[in-house]
């Protein structure tokens, strides 16, 4: 096989406070033509770099140090900035990470993909449109005649990663990067789009980089993969290879955290009947003005119904959009419910923040995803922990700084950090110290919002190892809010699928992922990428579904909201009437017209997952 | 147009009666409380008590504050905005030309700046952190600072007194060729210039900034765009609602705020008129002048704002 | 003398030079009566206009034609075509353009007559006006007696708001006596009153006039435009009755508050003629070949006021201080430039008529200022002098006096109050403030108004018997060199007594066009005491 | 309503200048606080004393800075003008940015109703000309120091208002806030603790600029014959009284407006220079 691509002791430099320091060091691979390469590696580990640096291009405040870049027997470091600009978007293509953020927003989708061909003298416009009309039909995009008159806020996020993709491919280019292209995207999606992906890789027999931090994913799309770490090769091998034989340690720690998490912690459970520490009953939320009825005008959740008793977690799981995010807000007291009633500790939990009381706010603490904006960048650690200390207890003083490094203890983080400022931590540090101001309080409940998703994932793994442990030590009870599957299993004991506000399914975490399950369960559960190669292929089916026929009806928004996805819908009876809750063997209670026998797999699991390669549960991020 | 814009711009012309309101009311209460009447003005030095009495009781100022603030806003719903107590002159006559040249200087400025302005701005903005970004960056800052007394009076005294070029005087009255245009407009609008272009370069700068650092712009990049390609095609669409948000606070500077550059070039505009009127303690013209200047500054405003959503397709389609 | 029978223009310049040179009042009245009483049956042979023109101006007759742009010091909505309301030079200036007055000042402030062909008067106190036959208005209605009496008779309503109400307050009866014949009883003998009827607030507009935009009067020019704020354009009245005049075919009237813009606007060749040139300003004027200035002494003062009603002024030391901390020749260089009199703290400018060249010159004193103010316990004291751009010059005269009281322990506390509302809010009403008087006609007017016990501007508030007698006196004293006795001895009263310091009287400076001929000067203000238009033509 | 658009971006207009430039705002600011500080102290002569028969005189060793239109000692003027528009103008920039900006929290924090008065109110003062106003208030109250200070607060708050406000406004949203929320904090602390220090590199930016417009504010009161009382002079106003002795140019005009010139750049490298700091840390 021809070699593509040489990339030769490239080294990239960023400019920091006290001169540079090297982000990439010494990184050297090649790529055969035709063949697909996966840079691998945790954020920080110079993967994006290395794949910006193929195209000549460092980000501000870096620069590529030294060494070569042969790509079709061109040093691409070597050419002026003229040439660079013909390669670009020509010769070497990249497909963004968030195609949503990389699409310019006033500018229609179509002149967009053609864009780059056009002044590259690919070809006359009307060429390339008709040029892209067939490749939005390649990728499987819907109405490929017209979609590309839409502006990228008119399309989905699944879409727009096509048409980015489409984009890359137009000018049919010697090399494709592909960097995270589906990360930002809800598990169900991304199973779509690495199909289209693949099969366009594949059909063009085009030579990609595919740059990623899940092993998964990159198990289905690449013949090689470089493991990178500190801006330094690890390993690099191929895809078999590297998943079943790792020669390098840290490739062997990324492989452990990407498996899932132990089974389910054996949780002493209270006995059922007693008292609830969280019963929220019937309720519906939203935002917007009210209509006459009270109701607000854009309803985010519908008739939610859940029990959470002291120590127990509770998991919410569901696509970005599900509500779920929304449900936390409502019991944290920063959304009032339109409807229903929330009661906490046998007490009615007011809507408005302002009638709740002290104790209240202590017992329920809240702990979102991201800590970069949950923590106030302007405060000190000692400040962010020692303020709900003084508001809550009172403690000041030496007092309260003995409690901010006991606090600090309890997350393992260590006491030299109390005066430094979030931005001088790492994401997980910074995580832990969200956790622990939550903890301050001594709470009942601690909600957390996708506490895990924005860090990496031996980094997240390690939290939810805290998340567990605190649980058992102080009791808690959790309202774990995640997409992600596997974590939800490592940490809770019940898990509530949502689903476009309505709570679909309900049960035990161990009930939920065996069939039977509501349509949406089984196709959220199986759409999770698995640690072995061949998956993807395997799994075909999820990326088409094929719809039963329904007749036209009207949707009078109490219909199955999943209706028009579901694979399992019945004309006549899911298109004219509302679902009802029903009570599985498992005990689960789903929100769905079928029955049992119906709920089961749609086409029988070809492969079991072995013991050599458990299931991964991983959503994204 | 949607009937989403039609609605916004409903809504905020409903917004822009009540500020309107606010503004006549906060006008009226500080001409009320400012010392001296129009009677006094009128009168003069060697006014005698008795004829102030007198001119007083014929122009109704021994009427209560209130009272003559709800005569001048009944005056207003009917459509009259009330006779100068000066000259006995129907306010809107005294507006009628002088409304007119304010327009005229305002546009021309406009016409001339606001292209310079962006010009600065997106080439700073591209060669951002380079010497010319600084440069720029510096000059107009320094710009910003001069007084614009002193540029109006050097510019006169290079340009009018010494090379003869342009006219010292700028009356829109003695525009009758193109040639007559530019002597006449050429020194005001070249001083407007100075004192508004600095500011909206930089805000320019700093919107068109903000896009280039965004994902599309590097993506745009990185499909091969060349950089004036990147600013024009893909960021300047982006950055249209604030800069138009910039472009039209300096614009809207161009009504109540040339006051300076009126009386330097004796050009017959609206804020000089004011500027007598407070003297004069004209309060029908004050009033006036200030309901325009407001109507100048909000619809500006909300011409920025149906632009910035004219620009987002996301607003624009919903 | 009082043998002629008739007087012609020449011959009524003759006459009020002659009072100037001190003939006698009475002979002077009865020159002018006498040619008044002949006047009446005689008026086809009064002498023609040029005759009259050519008695004020020794320059060769001008060219017709051209057309120039004036620059005045002020434009605002408040700009007035109503004579009676005319409150700056730029309305006096405009209101010349186009009215005439019963009479009308020449360059030495004598009135002669205009539209007046005489005034007769035995005592001073009746005064029959005989009207020239044949002039009429711009709309083409002819001047009559009806006319005078409106025009005379607005000023005593108090709802006109006339500028004069004062003056006019004295003409107790007016009334149409003959088509072409007024009578004026006056409350007491003024025989000064061909001068008060000079002054421009008293120029005769048509009867029953209401609109006084369409500036429709006799004078030499029509209005073809008038903005108030904006500018006036005069063009030239054809039918006017002082054949060959005017001169110029239209004058456009605007104003450049800002003087070095005006100055600029005149180099730059935009304007032929400004007003109130800086004198800093003169040097670059003269640098320019096509232009020259004109330094015309005026009786303009800028005044410190002390009041003697209030403490300090109520000192005699403090306000003896305070005349002698006038660092006069200082003021006359800093300030002026040299374009200004040394004046001696009395109203009456050296040089005119009735000036008192015996009195001493205060000048700067500061160790005696020092002995008085030690004197009257004030030594060390802070007192703010109030100051202000509406008064010319005030602020830096008063920055000035600041420096000099230093040197005599006396700390002064300049504040600069706005121009805006400084005449009715602040003029007289502090201890210590300045104040600034135009020039008057003639020492009667400036005592009466400004001096006089009772006078409602009476400045600093002082009260003297002596002086009001002696002003009462004085009009009725038809005996010249008695007067001028009584005028000498009231002004060393004012000088010795009165709160008012008076360092300088303020020569006024225009900036003309090389080419604009027949420019004179008139202590009356600028613009040849605003009456330029009418005497001015263009030699291109 | 106008709030709505207001680009909080817009207040970081200045690009980043590299570290000379910024020593050199740090110097130049240093040399006018020090001149503010003990200028008048250095003055060879009085403020108002004439000194010198030629006006407009140029540069010489006795009057190291020429003399002004009545032959006064310009350097004496000018370094008591530095401590009027050093103090003036940046007490004034302080003022109207602090007040501004808690206004601007208020309003963010305060009810609905509250919120939307708060806006239109200062909506409705950003409409009037801060110039008009200023002539309307020194005009009818004269020119004390301290009414020359709350002119320009009247004038240029409302500014600061409305960038601090939809600084604010985002700020409000933000997840820490939402977090002291459910804390059960007070309003207060929630406006104090947790935005303002969150907002004060873009309300400093805005200082910068805020205080050029003071400076020129102040000059152009002048202008309009009024502002500092004499003697006492602003640079503005040295800058106005001399303009006379521009054919010539003379020292007398072209050193304050230099002096204008440095300050104000100086003041805004400075402020870029701290701005940066803040967010480097």
């Amino acid at each position: 096989m021809t070699e593509l691509l040489h990339v030769k002791n490239l080294r990239v430099n960023a400019r920091g406070g006290a001169g540079e320091i090297e982000i990439v060091r010494n990184v050297s691979f090649s790529l055969g033509k035709g063949e697909v390469l996966a840079l691998i590696g945790e954020s920080g580990s110079g993967k994006t770099t290395i794949a910006l640096s193929l195209l000549g291009y460092a980000r501000h405040g870096c620069r590529i140090a030294g060494g070569e870049i042969w790509v079709d027997g061109t040093d691409v470091l070597s050419l002026d900035d003229k040439t660079l600009q013909q390669w670009r978007g020509h010769r070497i293509a990249y497909i963004a990470q968030s195609a949503a953020a990389a699409f310019n927003p006033s500018k229609r989708l179509l002149d967009q993909v053609i864009e780059s061909a056009l002044l590259h003298g690919v070809g006359s416009r009307a060429e390339l449109e008709r040029k892209a009309v067939e490749l939005f039909r390649d990728l499987a995009l819907p109405n490929p005649e017209t979609i590309g008159q839409r502006y990228p806020h008119q399309v989905s996020g699944g879409q727009l990663q096509r048409l980015m993709a489409a984009m890359a491919l137009i000018a049919d280019p010697l090399l494709v990067i592909l960097d995270e292209p589906t990360t930002a995207l809800d598990v169900t999606t991304q199973v779509e789009v690495l199909q289209t992906f693949r099969d366009a890789v594949k059909r063009r027999n085009a030579t990609a980089v595919y740059v990623s931090h899940d092993l998964a994913v990159v198990a289905q799309m690449a013949d090689h993969i470089v493991v990178l770490n500190g801006g330094e090769i690890r390993e690099h091998n191929r895809t078999e290879r590297i998943l079943h034989h790792a020669d390098d340690a840290y490739t062997r720690s990324l492989l452990g955290a990407a498996r899932p998490h132990g089974k389910p912690k054996a949780v002493t459970r209270l006995p059922a009947e007693a008292e609830p520490l969280l019963s929220i009953k019937g309720l519906i939320a939203g935002y917007g003005k009210p209509d006459s009825l009270g109701l607000p005008a854009s309803r985010i959740l519908e008739d939610i119904e859940l029990e959470l008793r002291p120590g127990q977690a509770i998991g919410i799981i569901g696509e970005s959009g599900s509500g779920k995010s929304t449900l936390a807000r409502v019991v944290a007291g920063l959304l009032p419910a339109a409807r229903g009633k929330v009661r906490f500790r046998g007490e009615e939990l007011p809507g408005q923040l302002s009638q709740r009381s002290a104790e209240q706010f202590r017992r329920i603490q809240l702990v979102f995803q991201n800590a970069d904006t949950a923590l106030n960048p302007m405060h000190t650690v000692g400040t962010l922990l020692g303020r709900p200390l003084k508001a809550y207890f009172g403690l000041t003083g030496k007092a309260q700084r003995q409690r901010v490094l006991e606090l600090l203890d309890q997350v393992r983080l260590p006491h030299t950090l109390i005066d430094r400022k979030p931005g001088a931590l790492s994401g997980g540090q910074k995580q832990r110290v969200n956790l622990a101001r939550a903890l301050a309080a001594k709470p009942d409940l601690i909600l957390c919002d996708e506490v895990t998703s924005a860090l990496d994932t031996v980094v997240g793994a390690a939290i939810l190892d805290l998340l567990a442990e605190l649980r058992r030590e102080l009791g808690l009870a959790y309202l774990f809010i995640s997409h992600d599957i596997s974590s939800v299993r490592a940490l809770c004991d019940d898990v509530v699928v949502m689903y476009q506000g309505h709570q679909v399914q309900t049960g035990s975490t161990s009930a939920l992922l065996e069939p039977p399950a509501h349509p949406y369960t089984d196709l959220l559960v199986r759409s999770v990428p698995e640690l072995r190669q061949g998956w993807l292929e395997e799994n075909r089916d999820l990326a088409r579904l094929e719809l039963p026929a329904l007749d036209d009806y009207q949707d009078n928004g109490e219909l199955c909201t999943f209706l028009d996805r579901c694979p399992k819908r019945i004309n006549g009876l899911c298109n004219s009437t509302a679902p009802g809750r029903k009570t599985l063997s498992s005990g689960s209670v789903t929100l769905c017209h079928l029955d049992e026998e119906a709920m089961l797999p749609l086409l029988p699991v070809l492969a079991q997952p072995s013991a050599q390669e458990p299931r991964l549960y991983k959503v994204n991020g | 147009m949607s009937t989403h814009i039609l609605w916004l711009i409903g809504r905020r012309l409903a917004a822009a009666v009540l500020t309107l309101l606010i503004v006549s009311v906060v006008i009226f209460a500080i001409t009320a409380i400012l010392p001296g009447d129009s009677a006094q003005q009128i009168l003069g030095q060697f006014a005698t008590p008795e004829q102030i009495e007198a001119l007083r009781q014929q122009l109704g100022l021994n009427q209560p504050a209130i009272v003559r603030y709800l005569d001048w806003f009944g005056g207003l719903l009917s459509g009259n905005l009330g006779e100068s107590m000066t000259n006995n002159m129907p306010v809107t006559e005294l507006l009628q030309g002088r409304l007119g040249n304010t327009l005229m200087l305002a546009l021309v400025t406009s016409v001339v700046s606001v292209p310079v302005a962006l010009l600065l701005g997106i080439t700073a903005a591209i060669y951002r952190g380079g010497r010319l970004d600084k440069c720029l960056s510096t000059l107009t800052l320094a710009l910003v600072a001069v007084p614009e007394f002193l540029v109006a009076t050097l510019a006169v005294l290079i340009f009018a007194v010494k090379l003869r070029w342009f006219s010292a005087l700028s009356y829109a009255s003695d525009v009758t060729s193109p040639l007559a245009f530019i002597r006449t407009y050429t020194l005001p609008v070249m001083t407007l210039c100075f004192v508004i272009v600095a500011q909206m370069a930089r805000m320019t700068r700093a919107a068109v900034v903000d896009q280039l650092d965004s994902s599309y712009a590097e993506m745009a990049r990185l499909k091969g765009l060349g950089n004036l390609r990147i600013a024009l095609v893909h960021a300047l669409p982006n950055a249209v609602g604030p800069i138009a948000n910039a472009i039209a606070l300096s614009l809207s500077y161009l009504f109540g705020g040339v006051v300076i550059v009126e009386t330097i070039f004796n050009y017959p505009g609206i804020a000089s008129l004011m500027v007598d009127a407070v003297t004069n303690r004209d309060i029908a013209l004050v009033q006036a002048c200030t309901m325009l200047f407001c109507s100048g500054y909000l619809l500006l405003v909300l011409i920025a704002d149906v632009s910035a959503i004219l620009s987002n397709p996301r607003l624009r389609t919903r | 003398m009082t043998d002629k029978k008739l007087i012609s223009g020449e011959e009524s310049v003759r006459v009020f030079e002659a009072m100037h040179r001190g003939v006698s009042r009475r002979d002077a009245l009865r020159m002018l009566g006498a040619a008044g009483v002949m006047a009446a049956g005689a008026g086809s042979l009064f002498g023609s206009s040029s005759v009259l023109a050519a008695g004020e101006s020794t320059a060769p007759v001008g060219k017709r034609g051209g057309s120039i742009r004036v620059a005045g010091v002020s434009s605002s909505t408040a700009d007035t075509l109503d004579p009676a309301k005319g409150a700056l030079s730029t309305d006096y200036t405009r209101h010349y353009m186009f009215y005439n007055g019963l009479t009308r000042f020449d360059a030495h402030l004598t009135p002669q007559m205009e539209l007046a062909e005489s005034m007769a008067s035995n005592d001073a106190t009746t005064w029959v006006v005989t009207l020239r036959k044949g002039v009429t208005f711009h709309d083409g209605k002819p001047l009559t007696s009806a006319d005078v009496v409106f025009s005379l008779n607005r000023h005593k309503d108090a709802a006109v708001g006339s500028k004069v109400m004062k003056l006019a307050e004295q003409m107790q009866d007016i009334k149409a006596t003959g088509p072409l014949e007024v009578t004026i009883t006056l409350s007491g003998p003024n025989a000064e009153l061909p001068s008060i009827l000079a002054v421009s607030h008293m120029l005769i507009v048509a009867e029953g006039t209401t609109d006084f935009n369409k500036g429709n009067g006799t004078g030499p020019f029509k209005v073809q435009e008038f903005k108030p704020g904006v500018r006036s354009v005069a063009v030239r009245n054809e039918n006017y009755w002082k054949p060959g005049l005017p001169y110029l075919d239209q004058i456009e009237f605007i104003a450049i508050p800002d003087e070095p813009s005006r100055v600029n606007a005149l180099l730059a060749g935009e304007v032929h003629v400004i007003n109130n040139v800086d004198p800093r300003s003169t040097k670059r004027i003269e640098a320019s070949t096509t232009h020259r200035y004109v330094d015309a002494p005026s009786g303009n003062y800028t005044d410190l006021i002390i009041r003697r009603d209030q403490m300090p002024g109520q000192s005699n030391e403090f306000t003896q201080a305070m005349k002698l901390l006038l660092d006069r020749e200082q003021i006359k260089s800093a300030v002026f430039r040299g374009f200004a009199v040394v004046g001696n703290d009395t109203p009456i400018a050296p040089g005119s008529r009735f000036f008192n060249a015996e009195l001493p010159q205060t000048t700067y004193d500061p160790d005696k200022a020092k002995f008085l103010l030690n004197k009257a316990g004030l030594a060390g004291a802070k007192i703010p002098v109030i100051a202000s751009e509406a008064a010319t010059s005030s602020v830096d005269m008063a920055v000035l006096l600041q420096q000099s009281a230093k040197k005599a322990g006396l700390n002064l506390d300049v504040k600069r109050m706005p121009s805006d509302g400084y005449w009715s809010n602040h003029w007289m009403k502090h201890p210590l403030s300045f104040g600034n008087i135009n020039p008057r006609p003639n020492a009667d007017i400036i005592f009466s108004q400004f001096f006089q016990s009772t006078a409602p501007w009476n400045e600093s508030g002082w009260k003297n018997e002596r002086f009001d007698q002696l002003l009462i006196q004085a009009r009725a004293e038809t005996d010249d060199g008695k007067r001028g006795q009584m005028y000498a001895e009231m002004q060393t009263l004012v000088h010795d007594h009165c709160g008012i310091g008076i360092p300088v009287f303020i020569s006024n400076i225009d900036g003309v066009d090389a080419r604009l001929k027949g420019y004179g000067t008139n202590p009356l203000g600028g613009f040849m005491g605003y009456m330029f238009a009418e005497q001015v033509w263009m030699d291109a | 309503m106008s709030t709505s658009v207001s680009n909080p971006s817009r207040t970081s207009a200045l690009p980043r200048i590299t570290s000379p430039w910024r020593s050199v705002g740090a110097v130049v600011c240093l040399f006018w606080l020090v001149m503010a500080v003990i200028g008048p102290w250095l003055a060879p002569h009085d403020v108002g004393q004439v000194v010198s028969d030629d006006i407009f005189g140029p540069l010489s060793a006795q009057y190291p800075l020429g003399t002004d239109y009545m032959g006064r000692d310009m350097l004496s003027r000018m370094l008591v003008a530095a401590r009027y528009t050093v103090g003036l103008a940046l007490v004034a920039a302080l003022l109207s940015s602090m007040i501004g900006t808690f206004i601007a929290l208020a309003a963010a924090v305060s009810p609905r109703w509250l919120e939307d008065g708060i806006c239109r109110l200062m909506d409705a003062l950003i409409a009037i000309p801060s110039k008009m106003l200023a002539l309307v208030i020194v005009a009818g109250f004269g020119s004390s120091v301290p009414l020359l200070i709350i002119t320009a607060i009247i004038g240029y708050a409302p500014g600061a208002f409305r960038i601090a406000y939809s600084l604010a406004a985002s700020l409000y949203t933000m997840e820490y806030v939402q977090v002291a929320q459910t804390r059960g904090e007070s309003r207060l602390y929630i406006a104090l603790r947790e935005m303002l220090p969150n907002m004060l590199n873009p309300v400093l930016a805005d200082l910068g600029l805020r205080f050029v417009f003071i400076v020129l504010l102040l000059s152009g009161l002048s202008f309009l014959g009024l502002g500092v009382q004499p003697p006492d002079a602003d640079l503005g106003s040295l800058v106005r009284e001399n303009i006379g002795g521009l054919s010539q140019g003379a020292a007398a005009l072209i050193a304050p407006a230099l002096a204008i010139g440095t300050l104000t750049v100086g003041v805004n490298l400075l402020i870029d220079r701290i701005s940066s700091h803040r967010n480097g840390r």
